[in-house]
């Protein structure tokens, strides 16, 4: 069945967001005036938005070192976002956290975890809580394709399984933990695979494709309303930028570069969109004219935030 | 007042707590299996009787996910306590305590709050090096953990029950020989000391010591069964006219450094006593403190008393000869006198 | 085909000698002789003497806070195993390892580790060591069913497969892991099950029956031997002991109980000796007599041994 | 003479180790990939050219695993050399490490041995707080491990290639702002000191710290980073007149007390200065050893100067504060000598 016009439409919105809003960071990044480091999610875009597009404010995201698409498409404030990549005391962890622990809590958003696979426990217990506290919340987990291969993984995974709870597990396999293969590192044709070692439903996803993602995860995100349990979302992608930083990629295929970058996720949006005419190119230019000043306002308002006091670092250790 | 084993009244600040607000639940391996041990030390023993399996909840034996569920339930509106069977195994979930549970609340700058409990049972009960250790001190390395360490049954029900309340995560030290467990989860040797509780509601701010024993010659700071050994050593060496002040901190993040200090005034001697390994134990960060904030007020130096710098050896007549004896104290007293 | 009458005798000598050493320990246990605590492997016999019986000496064991069986049966001997547990200086740790950590590196037999599932990395540790040494020797791991939901299993099954290393992973699946049944923690049939998820065979056997461990043990072990890589065998059996000291196992089914116990390793073997006349009663009661007095011969060992000097525990903190 | 970078002197020692025995290997994420980063600071870069995959072994992202396989290579004949790519990352193997590396020798009575090397790279870097901890101090409270932590292209060497002659489980910490990374693994304000390294082969011993530069007023014991800070503050404190002696510890286990000792019988001052979050660091362990054994040679207070009792700020400001600055320990020097 056809997917209505604005839901679409906002879709695309969003995904263009997030691959702006990365690419801006990426560029003042190299500029120098941006503190830390970065490990950015372009060409995941279709995965954070498919799968979050339908979550209430009410469920809940764990997040990984590459939060920004995930916070973005839950709805942490692109300001707070950007200002917290400029160390401001606005920033959604006012400043506290940095690029690998954006988060907002009052949206759902749990402050990311950059310890791999370290979000996966803590899922099931927000799992767990949704379920004791008698909610219908749900939680979606993002993780990587290297994520899987860690003890936390598997632990997670058993637990959700036996206590039937409301959590998603979605892999983002963009075939590379770090500069690391997936095919190095584990056994199998696809994590999804794995999901039968916990009784668990698991499903690999075309990840690119925005409206594959949304449908697996409209499957999934019911199921676990339902209290029927959790699921396995595998969404084969790929990362379009570097692993971190101003990473080269010099251990990736560039054939397989090469085919996965004619998959761009925006592009497959934005073809669809335009051949079932569900938008004029005037239409769409006006999404992304709106979204580009969006990220510019951002950005000064990041600017212009004031830098937190040295000694705020002392506050904020115990609740 | 009733008279209480430290495993009775953890238990009971668990059921009061667990009456009291709905948010409290408890989530272990074998805490409460019908027909099981209720844990390793028999303190959530039968609880599931009253509150159920949802909320006396037996896990899989996952660490990793014990602890991380934990965080992820506190941070969203529960409150667990967490249980391990012998506290050598919160390396297991090291990670999680250190990197989420300690430091969520900071990296979200203070939107998140994380109130949980971690209980773990310390000391050497001959069971070798990997049932034996006594971790408080790796810890109190850690910014944004409150660590505690009850010593009497008072003090069990008091201070878990506040560590309950808390917004942040607690970590709680139990002594494995102090607990009373009985039945077949007793254990040889135990002191297993029986205190009184009072019937009515009580709770126990976190940061305060008490003085277990008066005394003018020599302070010494103990936790947990050091607590028991000092104050037996303290007898012997009365007889030898050496008066010992004991001090049990009860809290060693926040440790209340106040008390101590207005001992030493008096004292001018100062020995801590600790069953963790004695390199960069929590006796070390306090004589350091003491080096640096009251150095002036002390005659003598300071001194430690811990269990040596071994793994813990499985054969009683070792584990007894690493582990701080009456005697050893006595016999460092004696030499501290004369220092 | 028939197996010949040594091997059986002795795999039943073997068996006799775990079960009434354990027997033995037990009865001193509770007289209070014995330092410590005790976890016993009656019943799990044929598990350790199927799966060891055709190692070599130069082969490795890896076992956990259930090793007494396992122990005997890689060949540490008899006199320092009791010693041991008598916490004497002739113990095969010098009294510094205890019922936990039984083994003898001499013999191939590394210290147990009381850590559940944490001997599993350091076995993948030693299949690397065995192939990197260019040796075709193997290790087998035994874990238990409740070790199989520990992160260390993850991470040692996936990466002893990608490596195609000479590991032979044991579970005994005794269905409890202390009071809690296997049941309640996995969602899945068989633990064997889970080897699907790291591309390795996995495999159910009649734990029981020695012939069939046997049977099972020697595919796995030459697979290993041959560079094919590491299987998961899944070996159902059952505590007819405690957990631990004088366990009263409250928490088991005693319906389950009796079918289980009908199922007496020992006895299985010694109808099956009698049904196919492989020796006579007399040649058997030869056998039985002969251990329990090699036992009772250790219990004097161990009881004439010399304790350790309490200083002695300054000793050997490093090599 | 070669002039050298530390993570150049770290490779160089681990490849004439590799040459000189074939039992030599290394396991990590990311060590060498083709066309990767050589791990997270470059150290292993290039290794498997000449070693080949086998040697230079490329992990899944496991550290229970990288840590438990490098514990049985160990045991049965291999010496590893394992590396995470932070050292926060050490808590997901401190079981192996703390139960396993640290206690097979003792727990077997001293018949397995257990040659291995475990490589952390520490210190904050504006990554936040789950990539910035100095975790020595959690490894320096268990018995059975070493622990080094070289600060300069010379020591890295040496200290390396005895680390894997060693017969035990050593642990070394690198500092990530002194490696001298290059390319796209550099490090904003790294200081990457450059040093001399003989071309003949060296070994040094653990247990011998060095005084980086001599001075009479105060004695002053840092590592890693913080040498570089104490160094800069010397050279301040110096033009107002105060002298300060500045030792290298250069290994935490076994430590050289016999020189901190030597030094403050002269200056009878001692400052300690650490990375580490202060509570419990191993400024701790050294300050109560010396007011242990050396009170009398002290004419003030045992100061600390460490990092702030918080998880480290992603804020550059923020993390700057709580982070020893080379001002900070002026300041502190400048109490010290009115105390
Ligand atoms: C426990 C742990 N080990 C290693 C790292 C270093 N590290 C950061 S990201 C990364 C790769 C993760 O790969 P994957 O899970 O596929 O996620 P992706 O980066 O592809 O999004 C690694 C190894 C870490 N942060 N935590
Ligand atoms: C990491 C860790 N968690 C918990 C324990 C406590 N414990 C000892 S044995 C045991 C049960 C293990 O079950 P299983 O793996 O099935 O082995 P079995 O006891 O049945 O032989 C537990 C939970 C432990 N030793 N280590
Ligand atoms: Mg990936
Ligand atoms: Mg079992």
């Amino acid at each position: 069945m056809m997917i209505s016009i604005e839901r679409i439409l906002s879709m695309y919105e969003q995904m263009f967001l997030l691959r702006n809003y990365e690419d801006k960071i990426y560029y003042m990044f190299l500029e120098g005036i941006m503190p830390g480091t970065i490990h950015q999610s372009q060409g995941q875009e279709a995965c954070a938005v498919g799968m979050l597009y339908d979550l209430r404010k009410e469920d809940y995201m764990t997040s990984t070192h590459r939060p920004a698409g995930h916070c973005l498409a839950k709805g942490v404030s692109l300001n707070s976002m950007m200002a917290e990549m400029f160390a401001k005391s606005t920033g959604c962890c006012k400043g506290k956290g940095g690029a690998m622990h954006t988060g907002d809590i009052s949206v759902g958003a749990l402050p990311a975890i950059a310890i791999t696979a370290g979000g996966m426990p803590v899922a099931v217990g927000v799992g767990l809580s949704c379920k004791m506290r008698k909610t219908d919340n749900v939680v979606v987990c993002f993780f990587g394709d290297g994520a899987s291969n860690e003890g936390a993984f598997h632990e997670a995974m058993n637990a959700a399984s036996i206590w039937n709870l409301p959590v998603v597990f979605v892999c983002e396999n963009n075939l590379y933990g770090a500069s690391t293969h997936i095919r190095q590192v584990i056994n199998v044709e696809n994590i999804a695979d794995r999901a039968v070692a916990y009784g668990m439903p698991g499903e690999v996803v075309e990840g690119n494709d925005v409206l594959k993602v949304n449908e697996a995860a409209t499957r999934a995100i019911a199921r676990a309303r339902e209290g029927k349990g959790p699921t396995l979302l595998e969404l084969k992608t790929y990362r379009r930028c570097g692993h971190s930083r101003n990473d080269a990629c010099g251990y990736r295929d560039k054939q397989e570069e090469k085919e996965w970058f004619d998959k761009d996720p925006l592009k497959i949006t934005k073809d669809y969109i335009q051949l079932n005419k569900l938008a004029t190119d005037e239409e769409l230019e006006q999404i992304e004219k709106k979204v580009l000043q969006q990220i510019e306002d951002a950005v000064e308002y990041a600017k212009a935030s004031p830098d937190p006091k040295p000694e705020d670092a002392l506050l904020h250790v115990y609740y | 007042m009733a008279k209480m084993s430290i495993a009775e009244a953890l238990r009971e600040a668990i059921r009061e707590e667990m009456r009291r607000d709905e948010r409290v639940f408890c989530l272990g391996e074998d805490i409460d299996v019908e027909g099981g041990f209720g844990g390793a030390f028999t303190v959530t023993l039968g609880l599931s009787k009253e509150f159920g399996h949802e909320r006396i909840l037996d896990t899989p034996i996952s660490e990793i996910m014990i602890a991380g569920a934990a965080v992820g339930a506190a941070m969203t509106g529960m409150i667990p306590i967490a249980d391990v069977q012998y506290g050598d195994f919160l390396f297991c979930m090291m990670d999680q305590l250190a990197d989420n549970a300690a430091k969520m609340t900071y990296m979200s700058g203070g939107t998140v709050k994380v109130p949980m409990v971690m209980r773990a049972p310390v000391g050497a009960t001959t069971r070798g090096a990997q049932h034996a250790q006594s971790l408080e001190s790796f810890f109190t390395h850690i910014p944004g953990l409150k660590i505690i360490c009850p010593s009497t049954a008072y003090d069990a029900k008091g201070l878990l029950k506040t560590a309950i309340r808390d917004n942040n995560p607690v970590v709680v030290f139990e002594h494995k020989l102090l607990y009373g467990s009985k039945g077949n989860r007793a254990e040889k040797s135990a002191l297993s000391p029986v205190g009184e509780v009072p019937d009515e509601e009580y709770l126990i701010p976190f940061g305060q010591g008490v003085i277990r024993r008066e005394g003018t010659d020599i302070t010494i700071v103990a936790n947990l069964l050091m607590l028991y050994r000092a104050l037996e050593a303290a007898d012997i060496l009365e007889k030898e006219g050496i008066s010992v002040e004991v001090i049990d901190p009860r809290t060693l993040v926040p440790f209340d450094y106040e008390l101590v200090i207005s001992s030493i005034k008096k004292t001018s001697r100062l020995m801590i006593v600790e069953e963790n390994t004695r390199r960069n134990g929590w006796g070390a960060e306090i004589a350091a403190q003491i080096a640096e904030d009251a150095l002036y007020y002390l005659d003598a130096p300071i001194i430690r008393v811990a269990t040596y710098d071994v793994p813990i050896p499985f054969a009683p007549i070792m584990e007894n000869f690493v582990v701080p004896s009456a005697a050893r104290i006595v016999e460092s007293a004696r030499k501290l006198m004369k220092a």
